[in-house]
């Protein structure tokens, strides 16, 4: 028998760990990463609350599909917008990324 | 767990057996003389210049995004076509929508020559 | 301890562990290996939580396409990301604080978990229910959740307008990439 | 229960020993875990097997239709152990790991590749009850697992750091991903048809096989199956005078053989999985539902034998298919997926959804099936019109310049042969 909370606790460490990587990575692909980290965490959360406490309906199921879907379409845009950046400044330092400053 | 997943759970632990044991038999087998040469790239016969890096087109990446979308489209798609028989005339019409929504998409790339090799 | 226990935290060490390697490798497609990994792992706890369609749309979807194009755009912006950079940014300090304060926090939240409409938090420590909970109707599809999902997108009172809204999202997603990543004319003369 | 010889052998002839065997021990958790990593070694073993028998067969049968004897030496005048020899031909080969390869991943992808392959099977219904296990997502399962193999021809190129592997692996991921788009939608058909994704559920919804119901889907799914396994017209993967062998060009020993096992696995699983959704798998005019005598189900029996007669048709077709046609550019591959496959498959999806909807729930099983045929019949009517059409036109177009056609022409076959090296010549 594994109780809820592990669960919770599981996706509470993963989403932590995505915290960290987003917050300190220098390469904005590895920050992209560090998010679809954060977003399986979300994912692990909606399916064990569906499992231990709405089992009656698939509501979350069907959500944890939309944010699969939402996590397909950022790392599209997102890569597109690195690889664009990649070409125009020759780098994918996020630190770097400066222009709109100031 | 549900009863029927043990036996994926038991294939994914075995499946590497396979696999592996007629490599590591190959391992033991063979003979073992490397030098430089033999460990070089295999290209053009000269030393390879530089990294394996080349410039790719971002072509090959546009081709995987457009599978992206259609693949988020599997997974909405297959559970509807599994519960065909409960669904009402509205729901095919929603399917079409939304079939035809991605399909302009992939019309998008089309017209935009996104889908041109070369 | 029982087996179930033991797969699932074998499942856990993982995903937590490759976790980790994809926020601190250095080599960039290792990190993308290891976040393959960890999709795998979280595939292995959607199974045991009698989820596998969405373990599978999890493979198909996260390891099928999203890493592929996560190690196309690697090997795209490969050349500057040398080896011997640093990983980090000058506030990884500042961020291993806020993850472990954020993981605390929630761990409290976790603890004293409210909003499941019960005061009661045995919740948290009891196996799942299989069948229903007094009191509710039972969907006659629920056998199925699969099924259940696919009717559940096109019902007009359950998610017919995320699911529509859905598509117009990966439409824009896709218009959008292909026209940031489109290479623009002068780029292509120089 | 006690064991009773006569019943064993009644569970043997109609291939259920394992549920036999369960009533005599008793049904508990471990006789469930034995019998199920005993299942598990039989579909591998059996998948490893007979790929022996694969390789010396293909060999054979294209030798043939080119007019030439083939394997002839080694096991008798039919050359029937010259796969073991080359098997142990490979198992002596020194094991090689290329300077400056990234060793994580030059180690994984011949792994991952083959994993991928075994693991698909454990869905396949070989007859009545033989089945690994019966998922109820079991083609999504399928489609899942196969997808993680682009993966691994990723790692096998990225990690034998050389420009032919790697740009063999872009090329072939870019052929695998285009192509996984037609398929996922043509079998989007059947599973609608029978409004399941379990295999064995699909199988049995086929009083009439959906090749005749749907053939348009079964084409579709036919062509992204030669692509997927990167089969000849498709096989880029492998173009030899192209990218030199593509993303395995780096690989030596039993490593190599490892590519070479996977792809001739998941071609006989390709045969197999179309037999099941379009063929009726292992149901043939309700033969597999046999019972002679008292309880003599020879039934099973004779559903695994006409699941492999099937399968093995497949299968000749497609080494058929290998003889007889020449390779494809590659910009003709991903053209023709991408602006004819991938739009007619969707058309078809549609239609075929709406149809289904429109038929009275009353008309028979015969009714609806040729009405869905005739609608099949009609779209494959207006694509081949369209690709006529098309095909006219640029004809046309093409002999605007009609002095230098067939010069022309065959100056740009020579020209895209060798377009791969311009692509490496113009990185350095």
């Amino acid at each position: 028998m594994i109780p809820l909370s592990w669960y919770l606790i599981v996706a509470a460490l993963l989403f932590s760990i995505g915290l960290f990587g987003v917050m300190s990575r220098r390469n904005a692909v590895a920050i992209l990463m560090s998010v679809e980290l954060m977003l399986n965490a979300v994912n692990i959360n909606l399916v064990a609350f569906w499992r231990y406490v709405w089992y009656d309906n698939v509501d979350g199921l069907v959500w944890a599909v939309f944010v699969l879907t939402v996590a397909a379409a950022e790392a599209a845009v997102g890569l597109a917008l690195i690889i664009s950046v990649y070409r125009s400044r020759d780098s994918v330092v996020a630190d770097e990324l400066d222009t709109l400053k100031n | 767990m549900s009863q029927e997943w043990q036996f994926i759970a038991i294939f994914i632990v075995l499946a590497p057996i396979f696999p592996a044991a007629p490599v590591i038999l190959n391992h033991l087998l063979g003979p073992r003389k490397p030098n430089p040469i033999k460990q070089q790239t295999y290209e053009c016969g000269i030393e390879t210049v530089g990294d394996s890096w080349v410039q790719f087109k971002v072509q090959y990446y546009i081709y995987a995004l457009v599978f992206v979308i259609f693949d988020i489209e599997a997974v909405f798609l297959f559970p509807i076509a599994a519960a065909f028989d409960q669904l009402t005339l509205f729901a095919i019409v929603e399917i079409v929508i939304f079939v035809v929504l991605l399909s302009m998409g992939l019309a998008y790339a089309w017209g935009r020559g996104a889908l041109e090799w070369i | 301890m029982t087996t179930d226990q033991v797969i699932f935290i074998i499942l856990s060490v993982i995903t937590l562990g490759t976790a980790l390697l994809v926020v601190t490798l250095r080599n960039l497609f290792h990190a993308a290996l290891a976040l393959m990994a960890t999709f795998l792992g979280v595939a292995g706890l959607y199974v045991m939580l009698d989820a596998g369609f969405l373990a599978a749309a999890q493979l198909l979807v996260y390891i099928g396409a999203i890493s592929i194009l996560l190690i196309f755009a690697i090997m795209m912006t490969r050349r500057l990301m040398s080896a011997d950079e640093p990983a980090f940014n000058s506030q990884v300090w500042a961020a291993l604080v806020t993850a472990v304060v954020g993981f605390l926090v929630v761990l409290w939240a976790i603890l004293r978990l409210t909003g499941l409409g019960t005061e009661d938090l045995s919740i948290l420590w009891r196996a799942p229910v299989d069948s229903k909970p007094i009191g509710l109707d039972v969907l006659p599809y629920i056998q199925n959740s699969v099924a259940a999902m696919g009717q559940a997108f096109v019902d007009p009172n359950g998610f017919v307008l995320p699911f529509e809204i859905a598509s117009v999202l990966l439409l824009a997603g896709l218009v959008g990439a292909i026209i940031v990543a489109w290479p623009k004319a002068e780029d292509e003369e120089s | 229960m006690s064991f009773d010889i006569v019943e064993f052998l009644k569970s043997l002839v109609s291939l259920n020993v394992a549920e036999y065997l369960k009533t005599v021990v008793g049904d508990q958790a471990w006789v469930n875990f034995v019998s199920d990593v005993i299942g598990v070694v039989i579909i591998s073993t059996f998948c490893l097997l007979i790929v022996i028998f694969l390789i010396w067969l293909e060999r054979k049968v294209i030798a043939r239709m080119q007019d030439r004897i083939g394997p002839n030496r080694v096991g008798g005048r039919y050359g029937l152990l010259q796969t073991v020899a080359d098997v142990i031909k490979l198992l002596i080969k020194e094991d090689i790991t290329p300077a400056g390869a990234d060793k994580l991943a030059y180690w994984l992808a011949p792994f991952l590749t083959v994993i991928a392959a075994l693991l698909i099977w454990a869905v396949m219904p070989f007859a009545p009850g033989v089945i690994g296990v019966d998922l109820d997502i079991g083609v999504f399962y399928v489609l899942a697992i196969s997808s993680a193999s682009v993966v691994a021809l990723l790692l096998a190129g990225w990690g034998s750091n050389n420009k032919y592997a790697l740009l063999g692996a872009f090329r072939a991921v870019a052929q695998l991903v285009s192509y996984e788009v037609p398929m996922i939608l043509s079998l989007l058909v059947p599973i609608l048809l029978a409004r399941s994704m379990s295999t064995v559920d699909i199988v049995e919804a086929q009083t009439v096989p959906f090749i005749f119901v749907v053939p348009l889907a079964a084409v579709i799914f036919m062509i992204s199956a030669l692509a997927e396994t990167g089969r000849t017209p498709f096989d880029l993967l492998e173009a030899e005078s192209e990218i030199v062998s593509g993303f395995h060009v780096e690989y030596g020993g039993m490593k190599f053989g490892m590519f070479f096992l996977a792809e001739f696995i998941s071609t006989l699983f390709m045969s197999g999985f179309f037999t099941t959704m379009f063929l009726g798998g292992y149901r043939l005019f309700g033969l597999e539902n046999l019972v002679i005598g008292d309880g003599w189900a020879i039934g099973r029996l004779l559903g695994l034998i006409i699941f492999f007669v099937k399968m093995f048709a497949v299968y000749f077709l497609f080494i058929w298919i290998r003889a007889t046609w020449p390779r494809v550019r590659v910009d003709q591959i991903l053209n023709f997926n991408w602006k004819f496959l991938v739009p007619l498959s969707l058309v078809l999806i549609l239609a075929i959804a709406v149809l289904d909807k429109v038929i009275p729930a009353d008309a028979g099983i015969y009714a609806r099936s040729s009405i869905l045929l005739l609608a099949n019949l009609l779209i494959a009517m207006f694509a081949i019109e369209i690709m006529r059409t098309v095909a006219r036109r640029k004809r046309k177009e093409s002999s605007g310049d009609a002095a230098m056609t067939i010069d022309e022409s065959e100056h740009n076959d020579v020209h895209d042969a060798h377009d791969s090296h311009h692509e490496v010549a113009a990185a350095h």
